[in-house]
């Protein structure tokens, strides 16, 4: 009974330690906002944000389980635009949607395992892998389009990125919030979660464990590059143009989601729920300080701030 | 002997379709004239450019045709030229420091003028307007802005929010749904580019608001050209990047051949609005 | 029992670079049999282990299983022809909890997807942990553990996996004698349902007490066979180490009255500490602080290094109150602390033993500019290899490449190194072998002798038995007895240790 | 005897599976570029290539402490821009270039001391410190010079970063090579950079082994910030201009040239001489590149894969 007692409780101080501390301050900003902005805490606007982060926490999914596994994925931004280019190209060589899809979840697989063989089985840094097929596969998105974008994509394309359920919410943030739920299952229920955090935090370990370290490795870049794609279809969509510069510098924004979410670049430290709340974290940073018009200049001093002040509450909120 | 000439190639960035095609039209100049040409991005960077243009050096090119990345920053680069006794052709934007024998000016205050008095035309001289600016702190997101707001003056013309969205489109698509929430009230956005500018255009048709707000951009890109003729943005700027290249490598090969150029070239600025 | 082998080994040769650490073993395993791995640190045993569960591959030789030859590719391999191992180094991941560790590669109900029955995983957990008596929650996370704990964990892990051959290297180490015998019990039940097993350990009573046949290993080859039911401790000492080791105290016990108070706590309680503490040792005094797996022997030794927050209560040095923010505060007043776990807290194990062994106190290896002189690290290195007889005596080595007790060697001589005035040391003896053992020991009484402070934290009672003045004996995180060790046995020890009357 | 050659063997074995393997793909690049372009194996260029590396080089011995220390430093390019914008902005009011300089090493001290602080007392993981404060000092930056850069300084300041020694040796090459000897013997030679990498290495051991930790910390960070000092004004010398947008990017680069080098992101791992050829590597890349009149949609997929090709090269020179 006492232990029962003790071990709910020990359950509900891990809880606070790591999400319940992140949500508080996203309440908090959330507060904030609301009261120096009128047009903050509106149905339409707080759905807008889920849009807005939902490029970001797509691709976050993927870049999350990298992260667990103790190692890291610069080359999201490139691949997700290389994903929507394919996709456009696609779209308007066969003249069918789903090809043009299809195509480009097709690749993203396919620089899943470039990535995760490069890293296991030639056995380089994954910074150094991704940094350099982030330039590889920026350059190829250049050549394919020649630098220009591929528009006048069809019309009924734009569902994804601009569509609503309902008449209401975006087909973007269902998409994006049902791939956290399959992660959130994947990562936190199945023993392949357990199995991706173990080689995180120690990879000598969970060898000696029995575990299939290196099937595991190229996995996590391939679920990576499978989001990449779902996050270049979802832009692509949104802009019914694929760019071939889109999505540059989303690597970072990915990871500070992730890692404002609790992560650790080290690795075996990281939940799918911190991850979400990261993400959004930011997208109500950016969201609030567009609404109150800060200017730019300000806006990057502002969200630094914030940043920090956030991380510090957090701390002191869960050792409290 | 046209042939011997190489002629080196700056750009500030190839990551901006106004650029990518003033570089496909000098290629295509290029082989016409029978020179070799050599094209480095500088990818934004002031210090990138700088080294690019020792490579440049280096190499021994005949001329050096220079798209700054920054005017008062290219001055060292130019300066080493001339010491080089390389001739430097600038284009887009000039360079505040040594000597050239050309300058091929687009004049990006006019073309943000352009953008307002049509806007003004468009509104009655009344009504709210919301920026989307280039990148922080480029010359060309300064000109822009200054050139605008410069001719708004004396209209009843507001500008109710000015937001950088870096000149993507997917950041001018966000940034606009951001503008579009906090101003219910909104007659015209004004895009530093069209890249921005065709990024406003999904946001605003999302949210239902084509027939209220009027798009304007600038450097009238193939999509946006498409744009206008449909409709969907009021209009943008032309600044002809493929001539103005053009007339860089033409007057480049004069000079090599012994003319004598013209300090200053003005590109023709014009608005393009549906017919 | 049968004579059926179910494991034999023929001319089984290893070599790392340079190092030969299996010569040509010639290694049989009878079905049922409890069969013991025996030889000085470094002799090879560890990494005969890690060939039977495929994280080494042999360079020559052959294996045989039920018979048939076989390669072991690597431990999923292992683990399929029904090898489990419980490795000298813990192969537990810090950040999962008790139950995710124990059945980590091993998930008892799984739906085809892999969704793992939560709540069945910690139940079957729970009844594990029961088995052993040790109250640690299944929910825990294993990172909080202390390293006792953890040795427990990674035996329930290896025990879960139901495996035909069980390969024990060192599992008793940092345990007391309750938990070692909870652990036989397990073996005993295991034994009758046929498991084969492999039962590494420096400690010989361990071995007599269940072990039916010994191998013993010197220099990568076997060296000599023995039923243990017709073998003696000499005997196997002598095969062991060439020469044999007298089992007496090591110096007359000392009563410190009228010595000068070096270290005082006074109602002294840190941040991890579940209870304040009081005690006083003297100049020239052992002190031994006992207790059984999770008692807080860790928890004192490291806050009293100043390694946790104070908390309450007060530190004396030499009469004065100190106040440490961190350990490097403990600098001025010539303390030394040995850690525990040699892996997390002892070594950088990608650096060099020299490197190791300095870093300390690398001022001493300094010049007049502050450029550090290779040749004087070197030195140094080489004297504390030998006092210690690290195995094999290269100081350049990478410190993770060393055997388990070598590397504990490495940890003993880099603040032995230093001379300090006070020393703390937690189960500094984890895993060395019988002859280094000696020398250990003797190190330390030379340095009570010499008017230092030892203070030992060890769940070894014997081994506080012979060498300490006076032992301690902590309960669920409180001082709960004192014996001079005149006046005490193992048993009394132990009663203490696990005296009901603790609670509060 | 024998020991004695065996022992020298080994030495250079060692060396030759970090530093060596490293040179050679450097000498290899050298001699392919050279055999493809007359231009490049001229003196002239190769000192060229020294100066256009002097500043990654310079910035990248901080970057290689804070490596080694187990932490990351994002905000590199931001600092280095603001001590060039306030070295520009203090010739400018005072007219004293020593002025200038000065306030520029002050503010890079600053921002050590503020990142290393937020690390160490805050416990902020680095990685969400230095994004805040890249953030942050480059809106300042912005702010501070309302996004014009600062020009027409003293012409005379222009010999940090574009002057010559003896006319042939540019300033900065000869300045970022004596930083990198002052790093060479700080991190090899003396007790710091031995505690530098045991923390980095393995924190705890290094806590209990009676190091400083905390101290350490701050300063790797503060060696970060002077190090950024020094980059921002061989930039602003350069261009004799002071760019509010200056070294965005930076932290991308240096950090390839640390990694390519040799170390480790998770600390502990890494030398000044790998530093030294990652960052040179790279730099003769991209020249070499540049005189091929490579396309630049090219160049990222080119230098993708050299960048490849060289680590596992290396890697199997190594195993030898
Ligand atoms: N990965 C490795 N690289 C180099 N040498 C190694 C490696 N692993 C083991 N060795 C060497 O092999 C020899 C045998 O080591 P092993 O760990 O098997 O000894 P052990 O008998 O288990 O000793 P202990 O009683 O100390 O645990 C040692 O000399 C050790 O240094
Ligand atoms: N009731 C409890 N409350 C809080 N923590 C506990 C409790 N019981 C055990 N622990 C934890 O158990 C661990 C054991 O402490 P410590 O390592 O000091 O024990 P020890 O006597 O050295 O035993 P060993 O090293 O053999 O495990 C500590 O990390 C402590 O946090
Ligand atoms: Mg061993
Ligand atoms: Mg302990």
């Amino acid at each position: 009974m006492n232990n029962q007692t003790r071990t709910l409780g020990r359950k509900f101080m891990r809880f606070l330690r790591g999400e319940l501390g992140l949500l508080l301050i996203l309440l908090l900003l959330c507060v904030v906002f609301a009261y120096v902005s009128p047009y903050f805490m509106v149905e339409r606007n707080l759905l807008n944000i889920t849009r807005q982060v939902s490029i970001v926490l797509t691709v976050a999914m993927g870049m999350l389980c990298v992260i667990l596994s103790g190692e890291i994925d610069l080359s999201v931004g490139s691949t997700a635009a290389l994903c929507g280019v394919a996709a456009a190209w696609g779209m308007k060589t066969t003249g069918n949607i789903w090809l043009g899809i299809g195509l480009a979840l097709g690749l993203g697989l396919l620089v899943g395992i470039i990535n995760g063989t490069l890293v296991v089985y030639a056995r380089i840094p994954s910074f150094i892998v991704t940094l350099a097929t982030m330039g590889i596969l920026r350059g190829v998105c250049m050549v394919w389009t020649n630098g220009k974008p591929i528009s006048n994509l069809p019309e009924s394309f734009s569902v994804l990125g601009a569509g609503y359920v309902l008449n209401i919410i975006p087909v973007a943030t269902v998409v994006s919030l049902l791939l956290v739920a399959v992660f959130y299952v994947m990562l936190q229920r199945t023993k392949h979660g357990t199995y991706i955090k173990a080689i995180g935090a120690n990879r000598e370990a969970a060898t000696l464990s029995a575990i299939h370290v290196d099937r595991y490795k190229v996995l996590v870049f391939v679920a990576a590059g499978l989001m990449c794609a779902i996050g270049g279809l979802i832009t692509t969509s949104k802009l019914l143009s694929a760019q071939p510069t889109a999505n540059v510098g989303l690597e970072m924004d990915v990871l500070s989601g992730v890692i404002l979410g609790g992560a650790s670049l080290s690795g075996g430290i990281g939940t799918v729920v911190g991850t979400l709340l990261g993400s959004l974290t930011i997208g109500v940073i950016n969201n609030g300080l567009n609404l109150l018009n800060v200017s730019s200049y300000y806006q990057e001093i502002v969200k630094g701030i914030i940043i920090i002040f956030a991380v510090v509450i957090k701390r002191n909120k869960a050792t409290q | 002997q046209a042939q011997a000439y190489t002629i080196g190639f700056a750009v500030s960035t190839l990551e901006n379709p106004f650029f990518v095609t003033m570089k496909d039209a000098a290629e295509a100049k290029a082989a016409e004239l029978g020179v070799t040409l050599m094209v480095l991005d500088a990818q934004d960077s002031a210090e990138t450019q700088a080294s690019q243009v020792e490579d440049l050096i280096t190499r021994g090119v005949d001329l050096m045709i220079i798209n700054p990345v920054d005017s008062d920053a290219i001055g060292t680069s130019v300066i080493a030229c001339n010491n080089a006794s390389i001739p430097v052709i600038t284009v887009t934007r000039s360079s505040n420091s040594g000597t050239v024998v050309q300058h091929l000016d687009i004049d990006n205050k006019e073309a943000g003028k352009l953008d307002a008095e049509q806007l003004i035309k468009d509104l009655g001289g009344k009504g709210k307007v919301a920026i989307l600016e280039g990148f922080a702190g480029s010359s060309s997101a300064i000109d822009r802005e200054e050139g605008f707001v410069a001719a708004l003056e004396g209209s009843q013309i507001e500008v109710v929010a000015s937001l950088t969205a870096n000149y993507s489109r997917e950041e001018g698509a966000t940034v606009t749904e951001d503008i579009l929430q906090s101003n219910p009230e909104l007659d015209a956005i004004y895009a530093h580019n069209d890249e921005m500018a065709l990024g406003a255009v999904r946001s605003v048709a999302a949210a239902g608001r084509s027939a209220e707000i009027k798009i304007y951009g600038i450097d009238a890109t193939d999509d946006a050209l498409a744009a206008v003729e449909s409709g969907e943005m009021a209009a943008t700027v032309q600044q002809q990047p493929d001539v103005q290249i053009q007339i860089a490598l033409e007057n480049a090969v004069k000079y090599l051949d012994g003319e004598t150029l013209e300090p200053l070239v003005n590109i023709p600025l014009k608005l393009i609005v549906k017919q | 029992m049968n004579e059926e082998l179910i494991l034999s080994l023929r001319g089984i040769e290893k070599s790392f670079g340079g190092v030969h650490a299996l010569n040509g073993v010639d290694f049989e395993l009878r079905r049922g049999e409890v069969h013991a791995l025996l030889g000085e640190n470094g002799a090879g045993k560890s990494t005969l282990i890690k060939i039977l569960t495929g994280v080494h591959r042999p360079d020559t030789g052959e294996i045989l299983l039920r018979g048939n030859p076989v390669t072991i590719a690597d431990p999923i391999d292992a683990r399929r022809r029904g090898i489990a191992a419980i490795y000298q180094e813990l192969s537990l991941i810090d950040t999962l909890t008790v139950a995710e560790n124990i059945f980590l590669g091993n998930e008892p109900v799984v739906t085809p997807l892999g969704v793992s029955r939560t709540r069945q995983l910690y139940a079957d957990s729970e009844a594990f942990l029961k088995r052993f008596g040790i109250a640690i929650s299944s929910h825990a996370v294993v990172g909080d553990l202390g390293l006792g704990q953890k040795r427990v964990i990674e035996i329930v892990k290896a025990l879960a996996i139901n495996a035909e051959i069980l390969l024990l290297d060192e599992p008793t180490t940092g345990m007391s004698r309750a938990e070692i015998d909870t652990l036989f019990g397990i073996m005993a039940s295991l034994k009758e349902k046929n498991v084969t097993m492999i039962y590494i350990s420096h400690y010989l009573d361990e071995v007599f007490r269940c072990c039916d046949r010994a191998t013993v290993f010197r220099d990568g080859r076997n060296v000599g066979r023995f039923q243990m039911a017709a073998a003696t401790v000499p005997e196997l000492v002598r095969a062991m180490i060439g020469h044999t080791v007298s089992g007496e105290r090591y110096r007359p016990a000392q009563t410190a009255d009228g010595a000068e108070t070096v270290i005082e706590a006074r109602w002294f309680q840190s941040a991890v500490m579940r209870h304040p503490v009081s005690f006083r040792v003297g100049r020239g005094e052992i002190v031994g602080f006992t207790g059984i797996v999770g008692a807080g022997k860790s928890e004192l030794a490291g806050s009293l290094f100043g390694a946790h927050r104070k908390t309450g209560g007060e530190l004396l040095l030499h009469g004065k109150p100190v106040r440490f923010r961190s350990p490097h505060d403990t600098r001025a007043y010539g303390m030394a602390y040995i850690p525990e776990d040699r892996k997390s807290q002892g070594l950088i194990l990608s650096d060099s033993v020299e490197d190791n062994i300095v870093l300390p106190h690398i001022e001493q290896i300094e010049n007049r500019l502050g450029l550090l002189i290779s040749r004087k690290k070197r030195a140094i290195a080489q004297r504390m290899g030998e006092r210690v007889r690290l195995q094999p005596p290269d100081v350049r080595m990478k410190a993770g490449n060393l055997s388990g007790g070598n590397q504990q060697k490495v940890v003993l001589g880099k603040w032995l190194t230093a001379e300090p005035d006070i020393i703390l040391l937690d189960e500094p003896t984890r895993g060395i072998d019988i002859g280094a053992k000696a020398e250990i020991y003797r190190l330390m009484t030379q340095m009570a002798d010499a008017g230092k402070t030892v203070l030992v934290f060890s769940s070894e009672m014997e081994e506080l038995l012979s060498i300490c003045d006076r032992i301690l004996i902590l309960c669920k995180g409180g001082i709960v007895g004192e014996k001079q060790v005149g006046d005490a046995t193992v048993e009394s020890l132990l009663t203490l240790a696990l005296g009901a009357d603790c609670d509060e």
